[in-house]
């Protein structure tokens, strides 16, 4: 694992989420769930530096971490894709569309493109079924996407 | 974006200061005086009633762009001149239809229309609420609500 | 108590409310297999996640199966443990666990000591009829422990042991789904982790998941070089719990076949930890009562309690929990790392023998004594004091390797010098035993009288934290015991929060002590297994001659000819230490 | 005020289209302008109003006068009698099958609807940010009645009476669960709303919660006091950043109006709630993951007993309800037990929310009285099937739950009914599949969303699904033998059998039902390796019709993958093995010569 280091600064931003959780051990997910919405994504010394102040074991809190899909210890791309693939996504073709995403942007789910812009990821139901199938860029939401939509989502937010 | 839909907030919260209830007659009390309020505002038969918009505010809805034809309703109102409620509700259940909007016009039966784009809504505009002349896509309200009295 | 009346396999029986369909089966004889199922009754460590599926049983009116481990009986319960839903549920579950386990149990460390293995035996699987992608990790070697995480099988047990009764929060159970295992954080090497080498998770893991870094080989190399003058040094509870390895009861004394296997083993001196032990005594006692009479004087720069020192998973422990009271514990080495310079530069200069050309082995009950004997600060020149540590499991290999038959060997004695010890180095295998020996010692000196009863029985016994008022001679003397560092934990907490009464406290990272070490034989979650050990001790310093560590004629020799005497400069160089800061993390520096 | 008088309301739903409700429209429109109508009467179409049957449906507003069975040589006297002679055209209204009434109004009460909202009575009607609108709406009122009118005690019975049970999946009887709870003695006690809806297609507990937070907010504070707790949590899922948003705010005017916090209404009762986070986790829908999850640690689940009523959140008796469960219970209050249980079945009462979604023309949140049929709702509610394909399935109770076929399109659906059938309630996502899912491919996909949700706490679920997984992969790409079946089977009942929580012990039912209802889909895989809804990649080979090519290499050219060799104007050849089968050739072919075979 790449040794990141935090700035001072950052330290003290994740300090005082914690407090502001009263350094509770029973708010850990909170507590991620803050830290995430700071960072983009939670590292291992954030996770750390997390540990240490609700003095928990790091084991445990990576065992958390990686327990729950929303949080992610990689950083996303720039505009991050998620997919969904919900039941009601699924038999309306979101497989084709998730497919045609690989094939476009040459990269795996759970990958970032090589130049950051974008991220691959699945989800599951954002509760829009109506809309079937869905993606989301960031928090814009996309209904009714065909695999030929794919490409003109990808365009509008490539230059 | 996220702008405008805050002052939306703003416009269509509580303005009144909020005391403390009391009691449950207190509760009763409230309850009569503000179902008052709005019975005067939709009353079917008060020809002072006001236009009543209200746009399904729910993650399906804004995700096919209620906030934006909210904010068109808003607009061409106060641009026309025109007296009208817009308020934001939940979701009506028709997601195949969204963004859908309840219109009553004093004296009328609420109508529902569906797949309301920001053209679509100054259409509902120009043809039902200033003309009373129908456009597609209305969705025929299917369901019966309990009243909870 | 209410009493609950049911039928296990058409068998009636009436056990206590609460008791589980498990232990109400045991009872009349009915043996459910369990696999992730583990409890050391007396010490009060039990695991229990109902995770594997494998004891569940039907009860009748019930719409799925139960877990015996974990369904409490009720009144009139029918029970039928190996009914054919049973049978077919039971193998099927184990033929799942098996599709996603590596077939190496010709390589494996764990062969035939193996609890799945003895499964896959018992239930008579023959061939895993499923197919499919296994789980892939990357194994992780450490000084003391090797973690082969494709062989867990989400028992728990060592992530119970890790965390609720030792506290240390090295392993967690991370990922989800198919890819869940217990590991460490971020999957980083255990070396990085805040571990203790305790290795009480490998003695609790049903397989080859979690296993002692093996020196046998070293050794064997060691003594195949005639270049080399290799000596042995076998801690006290190796002798209480060897014998286990070679059929015998346990709480089995093999002191006499120990030393004479080892002998056969073409070691050139076989010695005594416990010589080291008695050293610990005169040094640690020493210390102890230094700074107790410095604080009755009144000396405010005089810390106290003071903490033992001879566990080394413990001196891990504080190192990365309690940095700020580094200075409470002894500074004296523990009796191995005592031993290595006194072999290599008293012993050793004694016969002529440049350090280099020996070899010190320990046989430890322990795996942090790996890790201890290769730590910087024991080292001359990069030569470690003590080359390589053996768990009592690996010289039990050694020698069957060796073809020599352990039962049928003779009682032979310990070498000269160093092989000499007293009842009170003994009893250090047992919890409470250390501050017990310190006691016999450090009464004698500070009230000047002679001890009679030498035994402290308030000092002995299982309970997690002991504590105990000594009468030194009108002086009252709180001594507190911990054993299992999640027990240790809470006593410095009380010192960190300076609510601690104590003058001196005893700790040992191991549930029992070293006799219940993770280097000892398995015991399988049998705690009358670590009963017996203790006993097995305790007779033994029972039948010594020379009880109290003062009293070793070599000691005092070694004394008057090498050291000068307790605390002084050349025991401070050779048999005194000290500790580092550990608790930063392995990302962030503050 | 526009000029326009009437309206005629047509019908184009699937169901009326078929029975010529277009033509009817057309004579509408030719009919207003012949008789020279158009600045008053405007004809247009609608969607469908449910009721099918009857169809076609044609509504005149604005006296609401419902016509049904309309055929298209009524309009002109539907024209000439309502528009012009303003009378009612008598054989053509609605008669109540109940009293044999004729109604001519779609308000009236005799009015039956397939739909009945009672936990979305508010959804939709009130703007979910102004307690007022909940309040005119007698919101809080039957917390009100609870605190002032009745004890605890009283209060269980009512809902015991109604028959109100769970509606998160199990269907325990929710006034029994209360009584459990209230029945442990201890110092600290918490009621706890699990709005962690997990089942992927399911979405009705976000619409309560973005449409109407304060009835769950009462709901809670009513079970609060019945159970004796003080303390409430919402326990909802951090992907419903708009439901948390509205609740936070619902939960901040309910106490400034001290509906919620210390001394509720005069009455000395206190109770106020926290919201905590899910994180992406299906397991945490079972209470015991839950718990774990709002503890800070990993949401894997317990084996129960101890049940949360005795020990749930810090060891502390625990109350754990769903979100539409909640919405019911204001109503059963403020109306009575008896009201709530004369709707629905025997066992199963009150209405049930569907998320309808899949292959069906209204996708959408429906709420129906329990014992409506699988029918009713597909074609009368739903629209029918879209694309007028035929219905094949429909997959109720999510990953844990079954597929309901043709032979269960007439049964009552409730619990009980449902788990018959080979399903469950589940939640509530009624996802409807047509002729082109493959019945594998769908317990394909689910087991792979059991497989990625499983906590992997227990052997069986953790690497039983996993490798029923792989066996129905194996099957959809072809390479399965019969044995394989056999393996299926018993391996899905050994996982029922012997999983720790509701996860595993349900996650094999879409295997067994649709093993059950299509088992021949599964020999066809099998023996034949052949996919008759033409899902299943591996089974598929797209070949090009030599007679129909004409070389134009348009395909050739658009193969992602080079797959496409010929000579311009000569006819082509796919190579099987480099074939992705992404279809984009049989796109890009002007001359229909590809096809799937």
């Amino acid at each position: 694992m790449a040794k990141i280091k935090l700035s001072e600064k950052k330290i003290e931003e994740l300090k005082d989420v914690c407090k502001s959780f009263n350094n509770d051990k029973a708010e850990l997910i909170n507590v991620l769930h803050k830290a995430q919405g700071l960072f983009g994504y939670l590292p291992a010394e954030l996770q750390e530096v997390i540990a240490r102040e609700l003095n928990i074991s790091v084991a445990h809190v990576y065992g958390v971490v990686t327990f729950y899909s929303f949080f992610t210890m990689l950083p996303k791309g720039e505009y991050p894709i998620s997919i969904c693939l919900g039941t009601a996504c699924y038999v309306r073709g979101a497989e084709k569309v998730l497919e045609e995403f690989k094939r476009v942007l040459k990269i795996q789910v759970g990958e970032t493109t090589p130049d950051g812009k974008f991220s691959l990821s699945c989800l599951r139901c954002v509760g829009a079924c109506g809309l079937a199938p869905v993606v989301l860029v960031g928090e814009k939401v996309y209904g009714r996407v065909s695999p030929e939509g794919v490409k003109d989502i990808i365009a509008e937010y490539s230059n | 974006m996220k702008s405008a839909y805050h002052r939306l907030y703003k416009i269509f919260t509580i303005t009144h200061i909020m005391e403390k209830i009391k009691s449950l007659s207190d509760l009763k009390m409230l309850q009569e005086s503000l179902s008052a309020k709005i019975n005067l505002r939709e009353k079917i038969n008060n020809s002072d009633a006001l236009i009543q918009v209200k746009v399904a505010m729910a993650t399906c809805g804004i995700a096919s762009g209620a906030r934006e034809v909210m904010e068109v309703f808003i607009e061409e109102f106060t641009k026309r001149n025109i007296d009208a409620v817009v308020t934001q509700t939940g979701c009506m259940g028709y997601c195949y239809a969204e963004p859908t909007v309840e219109i009553t016009m004093p004296g009328v039966e609420p109508i529902t229309f569906g797949y309301v784009d920001i053209k679509k809504a100054s259409k509902i505009i120009d043809k039902y609420i200033l003309n009373n002349e129908l456009v597609d896509g209305i969705i025929p309200v299917n369901y019966e609500t309990i009243d909870v009295q | 108590m209410e009493m609950v009346k049911l039928t296990i396999d058409g068998k009636p029986v009436e056990v206590e409310k609460d008791t589980t369909i498990l232990k109400a089966a045991r009872i009349i004889g009915i043996d459910i297999p369990t696999l992730c199922y583990f409890q050391l009754k007396d010490l009060d460590i039990e695991n229990r996640p109902g995770g594997c599926r494998i004891c569940v049983v039907e009860v009748s009116g019930r719409r799925n199966l139960a877990p015996a481990c974990c369904t409490n009986v009720t009144q009139g319960m029918v029970v039928n443990t190996h009914s054919i839903r049973v049978l077919n549920a039971r193998r099927t579950v184990l033929e799942l666990i098996l599709s996603d386990h590596p077939a190496e149990c010709l390589t494996c460390a764990k062969s035939g000591n193996c609890e799945l293995q003895t499964m896959a035996q018992q239930l008579g699987v023959r061939e895993i009829p499923f197919q499919g992608e296994q789980s892939k990790y990357r194994k992780d070697t450490s000084p003391a422990i090797i973690r082969d995480v494709d062989k867990c099988i989400m028992c728990r047990r060592c992530e119970m042991m890790c965390n609720d009764v030792q506290t240390v929060g090295a392993l967690s159970a991370v990922n989800r789904g198919f890819m869940a295992v217990v590991a460490t954080a971020f999957e980083m090497n255990l070396e990085k982790s805040p571990c203790t080498y305790c290795g009480q998770c490998v003695s609790v893991c049903p397989t080859g998941a979690l296993t002692e870094v093996d020196h046998s080989r070293n050794v064997i190399n060691a003594l195949a070089d005639p270049a080399k003058t290799v000596v042995v040094q076998t801690a006290p509870a190796v002798r209480a719990a060897l014998g286990e390895e070679f059929g015998l009861a346990p709480g089995a004394l093999v002191t006499g076949k120990m030393v004479a296997a080892l002998r056969r083993l073409g070691f050139n001196y076989v010695f005594d930890t416990d010589f080291a032990a008695d050293l610990t005594i005169m040094e640690e006692g020493s210390e102890l009562l230094d700074r107790l009479t410095r604080y009755l004087k009144g000396d405010k720069e005089v810390k106290l309690p003071i903490l033992t020192s001879c566990c080394p998973g413990w001196v891990n422990f504080f190192e990365h929990n309690f940095p700020d009271l580094m200075d409470v514990p002894s500074t004296a080495k523990s009796p191995q790392q005592m031993f290595g310079p006194i072999a290599k530069e008293y012993f050793g200069k004694k016969l002529g023998i440049d350090r280099k050309n020996m070899i010190v082995v320990s046989i430890m009950p322990c795996l942090a004594k790996k890790y201890e004997c290769q730590r910087d600060e024991f080292k001359v020149n990069g030569d470690p004091d003590v080359n390589f540590s053996l768990s009592t499991r690996e010289l039990a290999h050694l020698i069957k390797l060796a073809n020599i038959d352990f039962n049928s060997l003779p009682d032979e004695d310990f070498d000269n010098p160093l092989g000499a010890s007293t009842g009170a180095a003994v009893i250090f295998g047992n919890t409470g035993g250390v501050i017990e020996a310190a006691c016999r010692t450090a009464y004698e000196l500070y009230t000047g009288k002679k001890l009679e009863k030498v035994e402290f029985n308030e000092l002995r016994g299982l309970e997690n934290i002991r504590h105990a008022t000594l009468d030194f001679n009108g002086l009252p003397i709180n001594i507190g015991i911990a054993h299992g560092l999640g027990n240790a934990r809470k006593l410095l907490e009380d010192v960190q929060a300076g609510k601690s009464q104590f003058h001196a406290i005893e700790i040992m990272a191991c549930p029992g002590g070293c006799i219940g070490g993770g280097g000892q034989p398995f015991h399988h979650g049998d705690s009358d297994v670590i009963k017996k050990r203790a006993a097995a001790l305790y007779r033994e310093d029972d039948g010594k001659p020379i009880r109290k560590s003062h009293e070793n004629p070599f000691i005092i020799e070694l004394y008057k000819e090498f050291l000068g005497k307790p605390l002084s400069e050349k025991s401070h160089h050779l048999l005194h230490t000290h500790y580092f800061d550990k608790s930063a993390g392995t990302f962030v520096e503050e | 005020m526009g000029k326009i008088k009437y309206h005629i309301l047509v019908c184009v739903g699937t169901a009326c289209q078929t029975a010529k409700s277009e033509e009817i429209l057309k004579n509408f429109k030719e009919l207003i302008k012949v008789k020279g109508l158009e600045t008053e009467v405007q004809a247009i179409q609608t969607g469908c109003f449910g009721f099918c049957e009857n169809g076609p449906i044609v509504k005149m507003m604005p006296d609401n006068t419902f016509y049904t069975k309309v055929t298209p040589e009524d309009c002109s006297e539907i024209i000439d009698e309502h528009i012009i002679n303003g009378k009612k055209v008598d054989r053509l209204l609605y008669v109540s099958p109940e009293t044999k009434e004729s109604i001519g109004d779609s308000r009236h009460k005799g009015f039956h609807k397939k739909q009945i909202r009672i936990a979305l009575r508010n959804c939709g009607f009130i703007n979910p940010e102004n307690i007022d609108e909940y309040i005119a709406r007698y919101g809080y009122q039957a917390l009100g009645k609870v605190l002032t009118e009745l004890t605890p005690e009283a209060t269980i019975e009512i809902i015991k009476k109604s028959g109100l049970r769970g509606r998160g999946g199990g269907g325990f009887p929710t006034g029994l669960k209360w009584e459990i709870t209230r029945a442990v003695t201890s110092d600290k006690k918490y009621v706890v709303c699990n709005a962690d809806e997990g089942d992927p297609g399911a979405f009705m507990d976000r619409s309560v919660l973005e449409g109407d937070p304060h009835t769950v907010l009462e709901a809670m504070a009513i079970n609060g006091y019945c159970t004796g707790a003080d303390q409430g949590v919402i326990y909802i899922r951090a992907e419903y950043p708009l439901a948390v948003e509205r609740l936070k705010i619902a939960m901040k005017q309910a106490r400034e109006y001290g509906l919620l916090g210390k001394d509720i209404l005069g009455t000395g009762f206190n109770f106020d709630i926290e919201i905590r986070y899910g994180a992406g986790a299906f397991v945490c829908g079972e209470e015991t993951a839950l718990i774990h999850s709002m503890e800070g640690l990993r949401g894997e689940p317990t084996v129960k007993p101890p049940f949360p009523s005795e020990s749930g959140f810090f060891g502390k008796p625990t109350n754990v309800n769903n979100v539409e469960t909640y919405a019911n219970i204001p109503p059963i209050i403020m109306k009575g037990s008896d009201w709530f249980s004369a709707i629905g079945t025997e066992k199963s009462k009150g209405t049930k929310v569907f998320a309808l979604a899949g292959k069906i023309n209204n996708v959408g949140l429906i709420e129906v009285p329990m014992g409506i049929t699988l029918r009713e709702v597909i074609y009368e509610i739903g629209g029918g099937i879209r694309n007028g394909r035929k219905f094949k399935a429909a997959q109720t109770g999510g990953p844990s739950g079954g597929m309901l076929t043709e032979k269960h399109l007439d049964t009552p659906i409730d619990y009980d009914n449902l788990i018959a059938a080979g399903s469950m309630m589940g939640s509530g996502g009624m996802i409807v599949m047509d002729e082109d899912d493959c019945m594998v491919g769908m317990a394909k996909f689910y087991l792979e969303f059991t497989v990625e949700e499983s906590c992997g706490k227990c052997s069986p679920c953790r690497i039983g699904n996993k490798r029923l997984f792989e066996t129905l992969e194996k099957i959809t790409q072809g390479h399965a033998i019969a044995e394989d079946l056999d393996k299926l089977r018993n391996l899905s009942n050994v996982i029922k059998d012997t999983s720790l929580c509701g996860l595993g012990q349900t996650s094999p039912n879409p295997v067994l039902s649709s093993m059950d209802n299509f088992y021949h889909e599964y020999l066809e895989h099998v023996h034949n390796k052949k996919c008759r809804a033409g899902n299943c990649k591996s089974l598929m080979q797209y070949l090009i019709i030599a007679e129909n090519c004409i070389g134009c290499t348009l395909c050739a050219r658009n193969c992602p993958v080079d797959a496409i060799a010929g000579e311009r104007k000569q006819a082509h050849l796919i190579d099987q093995e480099k074939c992705i089968k992404c279809g984009a050739c049989m796109e890009k072919c002007k001359f229909n010569a590809i096809f799937i075979n």
